[in-house]
């Protein structure tokens, strides 16, 4: 019966154990902060705030940044990008060479380079990458090879599958051999999905098991735990109770060692939250800045790193709606909307106006494209000389979801949606959950009749970016039967010689821009980087292919 | 004793089946789907069928709910569609997470909630008693994401005093035993872990104790005001009882009784409000988890378990207050 | 002793019904009234909801613009980190679209209304019918609902509306509505059966019952209107949940996705929260109305529920 | 010199926001040493009150009490509450009406007596509860030592009064304020409580103030009588007066009011028409006025004095009911 007193003294008792145990761990932090980090030699810990939790770190079996941000860093491409540009120079491949017919790819190999595990890595360990992507066996497997299934078409037994067969000339020579040319090559040879794995540590650890357990797969050891590359960090381990991703110094790395001992990459999702990490100092970086935070982040002396855009956002217009297929009625609703406004007011720093579907730094960027400068006069008169007056417009947007290319649907939907209306288009706006729904209507179904969407490159190449859209009949823009244009974009993409396919692909720029006008291109919106003072050498890539061996932590 | 409680063990299974039931059915019928999921933007139309058929969309449904079924009753909630682990590894990786922060805050609330409703009620209607009344009510009134923000801007951003996010330092390297940071700490020694978690709890707790503070305070004090007008009160006083005998023996322990069924109730408010606590201090538990499976992702198989889980949580701790209850009360344990 | 232990929890709830909904007829609800005009917590409460209705219904004569109009002026200085601050004929400034944030306070009273209102008043319909159908036949469909209420009630109540969001297909503003609505219906089914159950063998319904009254009558005449006071308390406490509710579903990206729309939970969970550091108006304003309104609420409940509580009549 | 001395006694209760009503209004009586004293009236009359301002238990906010309320040579309205504490319960014990709720649902019996010797007597946990067991075979309970494990909801009515009663005369106090102890019980049970509290009194010599609206409970147990109505004391007289001669019409209604089996069965009970609420709203007057047979001018229009009667009686009242009148 004096239980219930009692309960309250303890209560109050652990409450002012807590109290005194939160001063002496505010003690306990600054100590760590004084002793921490400095002083000795080492380069110390460089600890990067990344935006989400990677999947696994068995490159072929990934498709998302937040993935191909660890894993990049433990692996290495044959081919892959002069830092902070798209532009093609060696990787594990010193160089490379392709044959007339476009077909056979002959890489020329590093020499000395090492797997973490200790095992060469040579062309025989190049042809066993190729031959265990070309061989994977099973459903789940192969459902979860997103991009060799983009790329390369199909596995082996199918007639689509474009890889043939590589074979180990020398120990320092791979040949790779196609079935037919592809426009993606060698631009989809430096893709992090397509980074060159240990073969000895693949077997060890059983890297082709994948299996289904209910709706959803599970991954090998060595997807998990034991990834095992050539590239500058060695995996050191994944928290995830913590979220902490550690990555060591590979101190027999072939290139630039890291100047840094550890890396680690925090996963924090919000991005106000990322930015308050920054400045209590306890992250050195952070990816994806808020747009909204950088100038403040700017005054305050954080570095704020823009990637040169690499994206584009456009607004998707379905032919299926037969008054769409007016291309009066497009151009209006190109003319109709005031792109300047939205880049200045919701852009994000260095944002720009697009005119075309692709980067300038893209080959096949044309100079002179029909712009669609805004005009409300001009798209009211096209809408009635189309007959399309007291039009009604289903536009979907999808919500619950955040892209470098659209860090905002909503607002950016609502800003645009309010241009149309004062062209006299009535929108009806459609919202729909990312993954609940908006893919599933609009690139399944077509039940739009307008939508936002957009897409980040994932190589310098145009058929990454106007192919992946226009190359072939989709529903997301209704029209099955554009041959024209399909023809036009399939051509160019096998155009072998470089000088003929960029000629062809600015063709291609002036009549998507001109004739088809398929969806209107919004913007190209970089997404940022920040990092405090003492970081130097981080460079930001244009395809947020960061590599941090070159990041240092100064005091 | 044993009667109750194994008649509620199966009142709780049957209303899960049913539950899981309800849910997979009704997921089935949804646009997108972990198919959509599962699949990046990249994806082309042949991957979007192979993954059809890798997950066995293109069977009959009710194969697929026989398949559900025998997963589920075999304790397998298959994989997460994000992290591709099992469903039971995530949510048991999560789970100390936000039960050390809800277990912080109930002491929190109950700490501070029991001796504040009290003084109140002593000190009725006096200043005491005002402000208490006044801070409550916009306790139970203020957004508490809001109120997680406003706390984080001021004393983690301005004022270094909090750190802003986590649940502990990044790079502490700390030796995971439970789960529970602040107790794995001192289970292994590494008492500078132990106080770093503990000061990462601080903000979030107090955030998440909010309400149930202000809930608690104002139910210990109408509850002690109902006590104090007690004929056994009076009997206490007319027998000359000196005050903080009858305080402590009579009216605390009465006044304790509706408190516990509070707080049981308030079970089911934590795990909500962790929801909205954990997003504002990326916080690893079940809230993020919540947050996560369904922002943009749709990772069913998570949410389908967490719905279970929150279900089994809610039923299982009303158990125990009810247990409690009949611990406390003898009119309960006998009747 | 098996039902002593396991329905306690549902008694409770029948129990503060009993309190307040006992029979008493006119003379009881002028007494509350009378008691409730000299309560200073009532009328703080009720000026805040007065001065809110008022705002509500009279927005579109009390704003000063149209609150989905994006003004030159405004959207000329507008960048995507710093929003104007207040400027001739937009005494609040503009909002992160160039839109008059004044304006969008003053709408906003309005839906947040509609969306509170609606909220409350879809689950106290449901519930009511509900609970009333249980509470009146009895027997196996009291049995079924009340398990039904059970299943409900094992959820708390965000994560219900949540997980109800998240399994919507489509996200409207109904969607929210009918979520943070249906979190509520067991609330109100378990109430009003409970305080129909307590008047089933109450004095006044026995003697109807003796007099012969149909027993539709006795329902619909005798126990619904005494039941209801005790419904009308829970429904101005939902209110304030029902706005807290929708404000926490917006900051979780699953809340009303039209931004257009002007309601205070929609403005503080999505916009408050991301230009909080650009201008933490957008985020002060409404939280501070949806703080008041809610205060406001519970004021008014509370003191209600207080003033039909017999025991303080003496 | 009495053991209690009440005079001019009043309690005025003063709520924010409300009229001060005068619930007690210059009440004085005085009680011996070993005598019983009974206080009648129907209820809101102010008896309870009154019991309550004596023992210091009207709570301390909203209420006003002026008076003396001596006990032996110590006024107890001049003590501090801490010190008045230590009266209670020692000195003077107190039994309340709802025997049920008047005891602690969640502590066992045992300790709800034993505290008040641990309290006064200094007596330990272990001491106390054998002198408990005994108080409660004092009192005509049943297998004490396992009713001392129990808790009140196990007890029926007339245990838990009687379990009162053990609490009450604990300590020996010697005045025991009884207020309106029976009227929760079974008839067949108030008789036994009645004779057990009577035997008690009478063994240990403890005066006794019986607070009841039952004049049945009256003429069994008290030697004088005080009918209060509306905060005052109307007409007091020794219990064979009083029933023999009622003088105030009050206090005759009252008598009348008792249901007698040497009336014919046809005739009608006689009822005091109105309530007590039915007040006259101004401070001058008989309070009973509007509701008496007898009413004259001069009950209304100046304050009437309680005017003393033979054998120590009083009466407050212009117009008594003759002696003559038979009840």
């Amino acid at each position: 019966m004096r239980a219930s007193g009692k309960g309250l003294r303890s209560a109050l008792a652990a409450g002012t154990i807590a109290v005194l145990t939160i001063g002496a761990a505010g003690c306990a932090e600054s100590d760590r902060d004084n002793g921490g980090g400095e002083g000795s030699a080492s380069g110390g810990t460089f600890i990067f705030a990344g935006a989400g939790d990677p999947k696994n770190f068995d490159p072929i079996f990934n498709d998302d940044g937040e993935s191909f941000r660890p894993i990049r860093q433990m692996y290495d491409t044959l081919i892959t990008h002069k830092p902070g540009t798209a532009e093609l120079t060696g990787g594990l491949a010193e160089s490379w060479e392709n044959d007339a017919s476009g077909k056979v790819w002959t890489f020329k190999l590093r020499q000395g380079v090492k797997f973490h595990d200790g095992s060469p890595l040579d062309a025989a360990a190049v042809c066993a990458n190729f031959d265990r992507w070309f061989n994977m066996k099973g459903e789940a497997a192969q459902s979860q090879m997103i991009y060799y299934q983009d790329v390369f078409g199909g596995f082996a037994g199918s007639k689509d599958a474009v890889y043939d067969n590589c074979k180990a000339q020398d120990a320092s020579t791979a040949v790779v051999t196609m079935t037919r040319y592809k426009g993606a090559f060698p631009g989809a040879f430096t893709l992090t999905a397509f980074s060159i794995a240990s073969p000895t540590a693949m077997k060890q650890y059983d890297s082709d098991t994948v299996t289904q357990n209910g709706d959803s797969f599970s991954y090998s050891a060595f997807a998990n735990e034991h990834p095992t590359g050539t590239g500058a960090f060695t995996f050191g381990g994944w928290n995830k109770a913590t979220g902490e991703i550690t990555l060591n110094k590979n101190a027999d790395y072939w290139g630039d060692k890291a100047k840094v001992d550890k890396m680690i990459i925090k996963i924090i999702k919000d991005e106000n939250t990322r930015k308050q990490e920054l400045r209590a100092g306890t992250v050195q970086a952070i990816d994806y800045p808020a747009p909204a935070d950088r100038k403040a982040l700017a005054d305050e002396g954080y570095k704020v790193l823009d990637r040169p855009a690499f994206n584009i956002l456009y607004l998707g217009i379905n032919q299926k709606n037969p008054k769409l297929k007016d291309l009066r009625v497009r151009q209006a609703i190109a003319y109709a909307l005031n792109r300047a406004q939205l880049v200045q007011t919701k852009g994000p720093g260095g944002a720009a106006v697009a005119d075309e579907f692709l980067p300038n730094t893209v080959l096949g960027y044309a100079q002179d494209v029909q712009k669609y400068e805004y005009n409300v006069d001009k798209a009211k008169q096209l809408l009635s000389e189309a007959g399309a007056t007291g039009l009604t417009l289903n536009f979907y947007y999808p919500t619950e979801v955040t892209r470098p290319y659209m860090p905002n649907p909503q607002e950016i939907f609502t800003v645009l949606a309010n241009d149309l209306q004062a062209a006299g288009i009535k929108v009806n706006g459609v919202p729909r959950p990312w993954n609940g729904g908006f893919k599933d209507d609009v690139q399944q179904f077509g039940k739009q009749d307008l939508h936002i969407l957009g897409w980040t490159g994932d190589y310098n190449d145009p058929g990454n970016f106007v192919g992946t859209f226009f190359g072939r009949g989709k529903v997301e823009f209704g029209d099955q039967a554009m041959t024209e244009m399909f023809d036009a974009i399939g051509k160019a993409d096998a155009t072998v010689d470089q000088a003929a396919k960029k000629t062809a692909f600015e063709q291609v720029n002036r009549d998507l821009a001109a004739k088809w006008l398929p969806a209107v291109p919004i913007w190209h919106a970089p997404p940022a980087l920040a990092t405090t003072k003492n970081v130097e050498g981080l460079v930001p890539s244009p395809l947020t292919a960061e590599e941090f061996n070159t990041v240092s932590v100064t005091k | 004793m044993l009667r109750v409680i194994s008649r509620r063990l199966v009142q709780l299974v049957v209303t899960l089946l049913a539950l899981m039931t309800l849910v997979f059915f009704w997921l089935r019928s949804l646009p997108g789907g972990p198919v959509d999921a599962l699949l990046g933007e990249r994806a082309t139309p042949q991957t979007r069928e192979l993954l059809t058929r890798a997950l066995g969309y293109d069977q009959p449904i009710w194969v697929q709910y026989g398949r559900f079924l025998k997963n589920v009753v075999t304790g397998n909630f298959g994989n997460s569609i994000r992290t591709g682990e099992p469903v039971t590894e995530v949510i048991s990786r999560a789970f100390p997470a936000t039960v050390e922060l809800a277990v912080a805050a109930i002491i929190i609330a109950i700490g501070l909630g029991v001796p504040l409703g009290y003084l109140a009620a002593r000190h009725r209607g006096r200043l005491l008693d005002n402000a208490t009344i006044i801070v409550t009510l916009v306790g139970i009134s203020i957004p508490i994401f809001f109120l997680g923000y406003l706390l984080k801007d001021w004393l983690t951003q301005g004022l270094h005093l909090f750190p802003p996010s986590g649940r502990i330092s990044t790079g502490m390297d700390n030796t995971d035993v439970t789960g529970f940071f602040v107790l794995d700490g001192l289970l292994t020694r590494e008492l500078d872990a132990s106080a770093d978690a503990l000061w990462h709890l601080v903000l979030p707790a107090v955030t998440l104790a909010t309400i149930p503070l202000a809930i608690i305070i104002r139910i210990t004090r109408a509850s002690v005001l109902d006590v104090l007008d007690e004929d056994y009160i009076r009997t206490a006083d007319a027998k000359g009882l000196r005050n903080p005998t009858i305080r402590k023996r009579h009216v605390l322990r009465n006044a304790l009784l509706p408190v516990v069924t509070i707080i049981g109730l308030q079970t089911g408010a934590l795990l909500a409000g962790a929801v909205l606590t954990e997003k504002v201090y990326n916080w690893g538990g079940l809230g993020t988890l919540i947050t996560d499976s369904i922002g943009g992702s749709r990772d069913y198989p998570v949410l389908q378990a967490l719905i279970l889980l929150a279900a089994a949580v809610f039923v299982v701790v009303n158990l125990l207050v009810d247990l409690s209850y009949a611990v406390i009360d003898p009119r309960v344990r006998v009747r | 002793m098996t039902r002593a232990l396991s329905d306690h929890k549902r008694r409770r709830i029948d129990e503060l019904i009993a309190r307040t909904s006992e029979p008493g007829g006119v003379s009881l609800l002028r007494d509350a009234g009378r008691r409730l005009l000299r309560n200073p917590t009532a009328i703080v409460g009720g000026t805040i909801i007065l001065l809110f209705l008022v705002i509500a219904i009279f927005a579109p004569l009390v704003a000063p613009h149209d609150p989905i109009q994006r003004f030159p002026e405004l959207t000329q200085k507008l960048t995507v980190d710093s929003i104007p601050g207040a400027t001739a004929g937009h005494p609040l400034g503009s909002d992160p679209l160039g839109r008059d944030f004044a304006s969008r306070m003053i709408f906003g009273a309005r839906q947040t209304l509609f969306v509170g209102v609606l909220a409350t008043l879809i689950g106290l319909l449901i519930g009511v019918l509900l609970g009333a159908l249980a509470g009146a036949i009895g027997g196996w469909v009291d049995n079924l609902l009340m398990r039904l209420t059970d299943v409900m009630l094992a959820l708390p109540s965000l994560l219900l509306a949540i997980t109800l969001v998240a399994l919507a297909s489509r996200s409207t503003q109904w969607t929210v509505i009918i979520a943070v609505a249906i979190v509520n219906v067991p609330i109100f089914a378990r109430l009003l059966r409970g305080s129909m159950l307590a008047q089933r063998e109450s004095d006044h319904v026995l003697a109807a019952r003796a007099l012969g009254v149909k027993r539709r009558d006795i329902v619909l005449r005798h126990m619904l209107p005494n039941s209801l006071t005790a419904v009308i308390v829970q429904a101005t406490l939902t209110f304030a949940v029902a706005i807290l509710d929708a404000a926490a579903l917006s900051f979780l990206g699953l809340g009303d996705p039209d931004i257009n729309r002007a309601e205070w939970g929609l403005m503080l969970g999505v916009d408050g929260v991301r230009y909080f550091e650009v201008r933490p108006e957008l985020a002060y304003f409404p939280a501070l109305a949806i703080i008041l309104v809610a205060l406001g609420f519970t004021l008014l409940g509370e003191s209600i529920r207080e003033a039909l509580d017999p025991k303080n009549r003496r | 010199m009495p053991l209690l001395d009440v005079r001019d006694l009043s309690v005025t209760f003063e709520r924010r926001g409300t009229r001060p009503v005068r619930a007690v209004d210059g009440v004085s009586f005085t009680v011996e040493p070993g005598q019983t004293v009974g206080l009648v009236g129907e209820s809101g009359c102010g008896k309870s009150v009154t019991s309550l301002a004596i023992m210091g238990l009207l709570p301390r906010r909203g209420n006003k009490v002026t008076g003396e309320v001596r006990f032996e040579d110590t006024d107890l309205l001049t003590l501090r509450p801490k010190d008045l504490r230590d009266w209670r319960g020692r000195d003077i014990g107190m039994i309340f009406q709802d025997p049920l709720s008047s005891l602690n649902p969640v502590i066992p019996l045992g300790v709800q007596v034993a505290e008040v010797l641990e309290r006064h007597q200094g007596r330990t946990r272990q001491a106390a509860l054998r002198e408990a067991r005994e108080l409660l075979d004092a009192v005509g309970i049943p297998d004490p030592a396992r009713r001392l494990k129990e808790f009140p909801h196990q007890l029926s009515g007339g245990m838990r009064q009687r379990a009162l009663i053990a609490i009450a005369l604990a300590c020996k106090p010697r005045l025991l304020i009884a207020d309106e102890p029976t009227t929760a019980l079974d008839v067949t049970i108030q008789a036994q409580i009645l004779t057990l509290l009577k035997e008690l009194v009478d063994d240990s010599g403890t005066a006794l103030v019986m607070i009841t609206h039952d004049l049945g409970v009256v003429a069994g147990l008290c030697d004088t009588v005080n009918v209060l109505y509306a905060g005052k004391v109307v007409e007091r007289a020794y219990r064979h007066d009083l029933f023999a001669e009622p003088r105030h019409p009050y206090t005759h209604g009252l008598l009348q009011s008792v249901p007698r089996l040497d009336v014919d069965r046809g005739e009608r009970l006689h009822q005091i028409r109105g309530s007590v609420s039915d007040n006259i709203p101004w401070p001058e007057g008989c309070a009973f006025a509007p509701r008496c047979d007898r009413l004259v001018d001069d009950c209304i229009g100046e304050t009437v004095p309680l005017e003393p009667t033979f054998r120590g009686g009083a009466l407050r009242c212009t117009n008594p009911v003759p002696k003559e009148v038979a009840v």
